[in-house]
């Protein structure tokens, strides 16, 4: 199985040869891999060199925590390059842009209205968790559409808070 | 003398005072909110009370039931803790009146130094430097505050008078930005304290944040235990403790402890407690608050001098005389505490909360851990984000950081992000090697991409690693739906469900 | 100088190992056995190589194997651990001959103590006293033995020329039952060293066994850092060790050092070791052997010294002088060892196998823990059954104990029995507490209901517990027979078998 | 649910009334019971007592292990309780003893053979395992039947190595 394998800018080409091989950009590596106590920590041992990692995927692709360090990885096969390569790639800038609670907690205040205009770095809702203030910013210019909370109220992870257009 | 004691605290400092209780033979009550039945500090307790729901006001803030469990329970003293109800006045008198021994200063002291504005008349009584600000004038209005926020001059700070961490705290740089600032400082600081009241302070620029360690006994013996160095801060959050300062030395110590046993004597303090001073480049300081408490970095100081302070705490509230004399405070090494919290450092240092699933603590040589969490254990959004405090000795300064290093690198904990590499980062930065921060370090100067240059990068072993995952999740959900094509019969299903299941 | 060093061995030792190298800034290179392929050492080492199948002589102890390792990464020292193939001069001389460092010392010193004849002509010659027996003279058969026990007298000891850690070794109390206790110890040595060789020694009853840790340099510097007290033993495996011994008074422990430095330099000792002694009750002390490797029980020496052990080995084996002169060795407080092995003290301490499914160190002020292990890793047959290492540090001895015991009771191991509660027996037992014992005292004058009297009966609450828990499940098991027969179409459980695994 | 549950010589009465309700001899106890980490490590507040311990299921009953104490428990509803004294209880002393290895391992002797007559305590088998000799011995006096290891063989645990009858 092949794959193209992207961390920061750098591209690389994975072949999965067998349980015990691996080559990366042509050169074949010997690898012994193994999950560790059933956690998203895997344990690589490649050529001797004895690597561990937190691997999980987000929405953006895989994240590896190795040695301290945060890599953001895509893998994607062959037909999965194409496809994308097809669509153009990248975020949209003029999409609706939905505001999801990053974790449980309690609304504070919701210092936008609906049909306002905002800025890129403009605070839209004041969470509280964990007893910090959380200020929840507009990652674009925009308008504020679709308020679905209001202060006083309590919101699970992932709970759609507003839009901004 | 008491021979049961009642923590009223959770987490971390709830265990590290039963631990305490249990090494001097005293018996320990736990108090525990409903999200906490299986917190560790209720496992290892002798006895547990349910306080009420999650939230603090409806459990950990409740003095009334705190008091009743006392009572029921039989327990003639108190720890506070930190946080919760460990610098209320009312929650020590009430403790006095009852007959309970409070583990901490008398109400006097707590009252006197709690006002951030009695505090400074106080101790500058006493010839204590303070820095320029509004603190000694009352509860200015907004308008008062903002006509006199010229005099001080910007940058200045606005301060909870109630505060404490970094709550209800603004930095202020022009008079324009100032009345949005003064809002929600008054916000934050009447949802955490209940008192929204707040005063103005000169922002001494490129200014350490030194505290003084001192202890005092009923009998009138107040010794200092030397200083931390607790500069590195993130939104006024300490993040990572030092003892001793890279920057003091020995002169420059027994001075700013002579100053720190003043303050102290000022309220006619009793138990431990913790003098704040802000230490500014040309080595003049100014004092800033006292904490009438036991403190989160508390540990960093027993390391480097052999001194339990909580049994220290204890022994003093049993009103027996300090078991150390000035001259026997020796300071040996250096250790550094690394507060480990809930939250992504990749992602604004957010809380992040569920369940740990897997844990695996760095031991050894000269590392300790102080924790409330274990591997099955729910991280909930009602309290503070810190999960545990790694703490490390070293002979040096240099080989501390090392053992931090090496320590961190050994940490596991999966089911919840920690801020372990943003601590990873620090210790591979060349000014923290250095000894070279100050307060604004880690917001203004420094960066999770900072040590790039030093690191060695792994950009293909990650790649490996990415793709190995992703391969093995691609043949696991290929493996599923052949499976389920080969199994036309849903009979058989049912056959092999109750097989696995019987 | 070196900077790459290879861990010839597994478990808590090695992990220790590789924690000093990387506080050294040294790689590390770990080896493992098809049974450790997920051991703690595998993941924290920097490179990891496989030896093979998991029993040691197709793993560990394959010299071969682990010298083309150290030649193929690099490393260009190796650090033996205990064990294995710690004490073998012909490994030692093979690294040397490879230029590769051997973290121990010179091959001549460990032939010269480890055959117990040699040691014991090399001792003597020095001054030094020694138990009298058969030792120096030579493998002797059966016949001889037999003809020669008299004369030492009863009671006496078989023990293997090539032994250590109790194996082949067999009290005998009469003529009658030698012979065959001398088959079964030369049986065991066969297996255990591959040399069947026995020697005869007389038991010296009421003792002691104390030991000294030495550490000399290249530069002939030998210092000692005080003894370890190890009486503590089960069929000769110790089981708790303590620093310093309740039973040394600053003289004795002064001449002892200076006997034991002596020892190591009628060799020309290089690098740790420890001179083992016998001490009777009147504090006559004689020789036993020297281990010419790191020691299990080296933690407690460092708790009370503040010297790292480790890395004055790798030091050492550098080239470098001591960091530390004889004067500089201070003693602080106490420290106590439990060694935590994976066997059932409620059945003859029987080795536990098994998958750790859970575990929670006990952690905090003055606690060390040294291990291997963690939750998911598989405890397998093939390998010793100490999985860890609680060690504790104490201002005295007293709190010492205290410490212990509320570290013991944290302490949680699932998936394996563990002798913690034969440890937490002993932290109750009033002989241990007063200091009281001696080599014979596990077996002959302990038992894991000594304590009973000491400490309090919980019949009601275990009564309860099993009825809550047996209830449980009986009420789980009714609940499956029920919903079974309320769920009459098979189709149903199909879907939502489904909806479960999607 | 009442329960006769026995402790050493300790018989107690327990009544499971609801789920925070128990009553021992009579007297009721407000109980919080729950399983640690769905571990067999259970936390029990008792009238504001808190324990916690192992318990497990052995041959013979359940296995506190308390505060560094092990206690063995039988728990028994009315109906198994009057089983057992119609049967009259007691482990038989004359029906076959099976010894079964109590962990894997190399079998290193079997010092006994078919038929031979054996004392209480006599060594039947020695087992190796952590590098650590076990002697296997006879729980009481019998004849030796069916040896069904050797010498050098290699067991798993819970292996059946020989009958005493």
């Amino acid at each position: 199985m092949r794959y193209i394998t992207t961390v920061g800018e750098r591209e690389f080409l994975v072949e999965i040869i067998d349980e015990h091989h691996v080559s990366i950009d042509g050169k074949t590596y010997e690898v012994d891999f193994v999950s560790v106590s059933g956690q998203p920590v895997y344990s690589l041992i490649v050529d001797g060199k004895s690597h561990e990692a937190y691997v999980n995927e987000s929405d953006e692709g895989w994240q590896v925590l190795l040695r301290g360090r945060l890599y953001p990885v895509k893998v994607e096969d062959e037909r999965e390059k194409r496809l994308r390569a097809a669509a153009g790639g990248g975020v949209a800038e003029t999409g609706e842009f939905h505001l999801k609670a990053p974790m449980p907690g309690l609304v504070v205040a919701v210092p936008v209205t609906e049909g306002q205009q905002v800025k890129k770095g403009q605070v839209l809702v004041i969470l509280e968790s964990m007893k910090m203030q959380n200020e929840l910013k507009s990652p674009r210019d925009g308008t504020v559409a679709r308020i679905r909370v209001k202060a006083g109220e309590s919101v699970e992870q992932k709970q759609a808070l507003l839009s901004v257009q | 003398m008491f021979n049961k004691v009642l923590i009223a605290n959770r987490g971390e400092i709830a265990v590290r005072i039963i631990r305490a209780c249990r090494e001097l033979g005293i018996e320990t009550v736990a108090v525990f909110s409903e999200a906490d039945r299986h917190a560790l500090h209720v496992r290892y307790a002798d006895e547990a009370y349910l306080l009420g729901p999650a939230p603090s006001r409806e459990s950990y803030l409740r003095m009334d039931k705190i008091l009743d469990i006392a009572k029921k329970s039989g327990a003639d003293a108190i720890h506070p803790g930190y946080g919760f109800l460990a610098e209320r006045e009312d929650f020590a008198a009430a403790c006095e009146e009852r007959g309970i021994a409070f583990i901490g200063p008398k109400p006097s002291a707590i009252a006197a130094m709690g006002d951030k504005m009695t505090a400074r008349n106080t101790v500058m009584a006493a010839g204590v430097p303070v820095v320029p600000g509004t603190e000694g004038e009352g509860a200015l209005s907004n308008e008062d505050l903002l006509a006199v926020a010229p005099q001080i001059g910007f940058p200045l700070l606005i301060k909870a008078t109630a505060g404490g961490g970094g709550k209800g705290m603004r930095e202020v740089r022009s008079l324009e930005e100032m009345p949005a600032l003064l809002e929600s400082a008054r916000r934050e600081a009447e949802s955490a304290f209940g008192d929204g009241n707040v005063y103005l302070e000169k922002l001494v620029e490129g200014a350490r944040h030194i505290e003084i360690q001192i202890l005092a006994d009923a009998q009138g013996n107040v010794i200092h235990l030397g200083e931390r160095e607790c500069s590195l801060q993130r939104r006024h959050q300490k993040l990572l403790e030092e003892a001793l300062s890279p920057e003091l030395d020995e002169e420059l110590r027994a001075r700013m402890g002579a100053v720190a046993v003043k303050a102290a004597q000022a309220v006619n303090y009793v138990n431990a407690g913790t003098i704040e001073f802000l230490l500014d480049k040309e080595h003049n300081f100014y004092f800033l608050e006292m904490n009438t408490r036991l403190q989160v970095e508390h540990p960093v100081t027993e390391m480097v001098t052999g001194i339990d302070i909580v049994k220290e705490q204890i022994r003093i509230a049993r009103g027996r005389a300090l078991s150390y004399r000035q001259e026997d405070v020796r300071f040996n090494g250096h250790a550094i505490e690394c507060r480990i919290n809930a939250e992504d450092p990749y992602n604004n240092f957010m809380p992040s909360t569920g369940r740990i699933t897997h844990s695996i603590l760095p031991t050894g040589p000269g590392v300790r851990v102080d924790t409330g969490v274990y591997p099955g254990f729910e991280i909930t959004p009602f309290y503070d984000p810190m999960i545990a405090k790694l703490i490390v000795w070293g002979e040096t300064r240099a080989q501390a950081i090392l053992r931090m290093r090496r320590a961190l690198e050994e940490y596991r904990i999966v089911g919840v992000r920690t801020n372990i590499p943003f601590h990873q980062t620090m210790m591979d930065s060349h000014r923290f090697m250095g000894g070279q921060y100050d307060t604004r370090f880690v917001e203004e100067r420094f960066s999770m991409d900072d040590a790039e240059d030093n690191r060695k990068n792994h950009d293909e072993t990650a790649a490996l690693l990415a793709t190995l995952v992703a391969h093995r999740a691609t043949e696991r959900s290929a493996q599923i739906v052949q499976r389920n094509a080969r199994d036309t019969s849903n009979w058989k299903w049912v056959g092999r469900w109750e097989r696995m299941h019987r």
